[in-house]
């Protein structure tokens, strides 16, 4: 007593609560958990846990390196479990249309000037700055929470997630 | 607070409504116990020792113990009525229109709207917030914060005793693309005021490695949003800490249980970030209980926009709240083109 | 509490209802918290730093502050159940049955009972009634009182600390004939512990001339029933001042809120002695606003016996709770002989 | 602030409340007020302001010198306004059946031994005695209630008294 546990969840450890429904349907809560997500998805698939309009926030396994994205606007990444590295790079020529929602996934790594890198570990948010390209890597299997737009790297498979 | 302020400066530009009322009035104080009576219309507030008293027209009453009335102002005043309806309890509260505002008793509750005994008139949000504003920081005695969690403020009750300007009057907090960014809100230390929370005491508080590249020092960055919350020292008032466009990452550090019954607009997403918190989910119109959620760390849900939440945690908890902040949005409201849940499958 | 022996007495001599549960179990100190759980038939109870925490079968769950718990579990522990309905909040309460009582879950809230969601158990009065005192004992730390004022006790929040038995042992005042009698219910005084209450400073204290020729002293008697009132150190607690057959006086010093909504069984009067209280009335079975009433000295009026009334006062009031103690009206009750008002015209 | 006035009432100075109704009938809630009860009633006139089966409580203006009555079972009188004189006899011979409920009016002075005298102002509480004769006195206007058993001299007036 006095001496406070604050509970963070991991891959490896959480808690998953739920609806309980007095009179309602429980998808109306599109209730999920990043953790159990991340658990079940492949590296680096960006699976939409939140959606509103055109926004979503995506949660992935980080896993090994990610591929190459590029994203006309900013993105903002945050760490839920375990350490993951964030490349920052700036493309010699735009590889986005202005107008392009979501983040983009490229072939390879673009011509561009380094601009710099992250370390974060859980907890920690980044900015994947608009017109910028980036590539993650975790070292062990981890997690996180990217805040963005949908676009053509955004899996949605609520079926799957939530509860129902 | 998560209202950004394009939403605000574009409805104060639109017309009045035809039955909007503007008369607002800081009464006198009272003789008994030294606090000032406050009229919106033809809504009259007075608070003695115990109780604030709420009246409306045809013998309309309402009495609400002081401590929750505060703590559900203090909330309307700084979230400028936030999206949607603002319940303090089962009979009073605000509707924001953004740029008006419906002050209510009733409304929102079954057995009165049946009965015909609901009121409410509609405010310029410009009349009623200035007016609010003056009640907090007037009732607000020393030594009681009502932003605070109970164990760590004093008691709200008793007749008239000092003020806690510095409490009533904190700035909202809201990053105009990330906290840390170089102009933007800055990260908390013990230094600018913030230490850690006693119920955060093992919260990493290191920060990430950042390695700016010449030239890129103002983009290349990042911070310990873990580390942030938890300093917050107040509790169930979100703030922004990254921008998406509209999209609004407002996270806040939630102990004991929310003020208010909240009635969004538009749908609402939660991330519990750390520890647990029960919302209690009742219906937006009618006030009947739908749900009951637990939401433990790495849970996710949405809150539709047809209920109200009120949220309870033990353990100071941290919270994503994850707001839309559109100015598109209320006209779809408006039109009833807005989604009730904003994912089907 | 103003229930008389000779009921309870009664009652207990019947045979137990053949869906009575008796399990209830205290459960072990929990860790984190210091405080013990309980288990009443299948509702289990657990305290934490600002709630308690109440779960049923099939997923029921309620979170309530643990102040209002508190300050409800007292006085249903100290009444015995009271007449009728307990209501702690708007979802769980007790039901008296007069050597049987039952614990209940949304029973009495249209919203939960409309959806089938409301969940009860029958217990014999002697297995709920000790196992609420210990619950009280366990959660009551030190320098918290039940009982009290807000501005006249701690705060009951946080983690266990102590206790304050006796805060919650106070035995029950319940004259047998009047106060004041030889060998009834002494007067108050600075002296047998019971000070004047601050809010009471200004009442006459002088006692009535009281002249007995000899042989007579046991019947000549009279005493300040006011000057009693202003020394009570407990608030919404009515005890018995004096008896006309089942016809019992139970006046109470009021103050801040009524910590249950009660739903008598019968008809209950208010005769308000001095300041003024303000009620709000809910309907019995449904929870839903019927009406508020407000009272000031010398006000007298009926609670029916299908309401349920919550009362609050800002200066500390007197209030004359009159109560029919009478045996035969359970069984009017249950054979709806009753009448929901004592008086038509 | 600090100091606090407690709120009697009396007959020169009373503020009833009220009943407000969100959905109901005032007459359910039998609302009278004691003071005005007395201030419209003839000196004595014990008229009921609470009822519950057999039980009422009776408010009466208390005026110059009461009738003698007796009853067979306790009663109580409690000052509300003013000062107000109990007198007790022990009558010589039983005066009412011993199921009698309620008081009853004598018409004169019984015979029997000299219980006893209250003199009682506001706030205090007296025993009228099972079996005994009482008489009351009051020098100026005064309100008195009696907790009693609804007998021949109780008047119920609830239209003249109540919200409806
Ligand atoms: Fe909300
Ligand atoms: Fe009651």
């Amino acid at each position: 007593m006095g001496q406070y546990q604050t509970r963070f969840g991991s891959m490896a450890d959480y808690a998953k609560g739920g609806v309980a429904i007095i009179n309602d349907d429980p998808k109306n809560y599109v209730f999920s958990n990043v953790f159990e997500v991340a658990e079940k998805s492949a590296p680096w698939e960006r699976v939409a846990v939140a959606k509103n309009f055109e926004y979503v926030i995506e949660a992935a396994r980080a896993e090994g390196t990610s591929p190459w994205y590029a994203c006309a606007h900013d993105e903002f990444v945050l760490v839920m479990d375990g350490q993951v590295e964030v490349h920052l790079l700036k493309p010699a020529t735009p590889l986005v249309d202005a107008g392009q929602q979501g983040a983009v996934e490229l072939a390879d790594m673009p011509d561009g000037a380094k601009m710099g890198r992250l370390v974060l570990e859980r907890g920690h948010q980044g900015l994947l700055p608009a017109g910028s390209a980036y590539r993650l890597h975790a070292d062990n299997v981890s997690c996180v929470l990217i805040q963005t737009i949908a676009g053509p790297v955004t899996v949605q498979k609520w079926a799957d997630i939530c509860q129902s | 607070m998560a209202i950004l302020e394009s939403a605000t400066a574009a409805a104060a530009a639109k017309p009045l409504s035809d039955n909007v009322v503007t008369h607002a009035e800081v009464g006198p104080i009272d003789n008994a116990t030294g606090y000032r009576t406050f009229t919106a219309g033809d809504f009259h507030f007075r608070r003695d020792e115990y109780f604030a008293r709420i009246t409306w027209p045809a013998g309309g009453s309402h009495v609400a113990p002081i401590d929750a009335f505060l703590r559900a102002l203090m909330r309307d005043v700084a979230w400028g009525f936030f999206y949607g309806t603002v319940n303090f309890d089962d009979v009073v509260g605000t509707v924001n229109h953004y740029g008006e505002v419906t002050l209510f008793a009733g409304t929102y509750n079954d057995a009165y709207r049946d009965a015909g005994r609901d009121f409410s008139q509609r405010f310029p949000s410009e009349v009623l917030g200035p007016l609010f504003k003056e009640m907090i920081t007037d009732w607000t005695n020393a030594g009681y914060d009502p932003f605070a969690a109970p164990m760590e403020t004093g008691v709200p009750w008793g007749a008239k005793n000092g003020s806690n300007l510095e409490a009533v009057n904190r700035v909202r907090v809201a990053a105009r693309r990330m906290v840390g960014l170089p102009g933007d809100t800055p990260v908390r230390t013990d230094d600018n005021g913030f230490p850690v929370n006693r119920m955060f005491a093992d919260v990493d508080q290191r920060q990430p490695l950042v390695e700016a590249e010449p030239g890129f020092e103002g983009e290349v960055s990042a911070y310990n949003l873990f580390g942030y919350l938890s300093r917050s020292d107040v509790t169930w008032n979100p703030s922004v800490c990254s921008v998406v466009g509209e999209s609004l990452f407002c996270p806040t550090s939630e102990e004991f249980s929310l003020p208010v019954d909240h009635g969004n607009d538009r749908c609402e997403w939660f991330i519990t970030l750390s520890d647990e918190i029960v919302w209690d989910i009742r219906d937006k119109v009618t006030g009947r209980p739908r749900a009951k959620l637990v939401a433990k760390a790495g849970d996710v849900s949405c809150m539709p926009a047809d209920i109200r939440h009120k949220g309870y945690a033990d353990k100071r908890a941290m919270l994503l709240v994850w707001e839309n902040a559109s100015n598109r949005i209320p006209e779809m409201i408006a039109a009833g083109e807005a989604p009730n849940v904003s994912v089907t499958w």
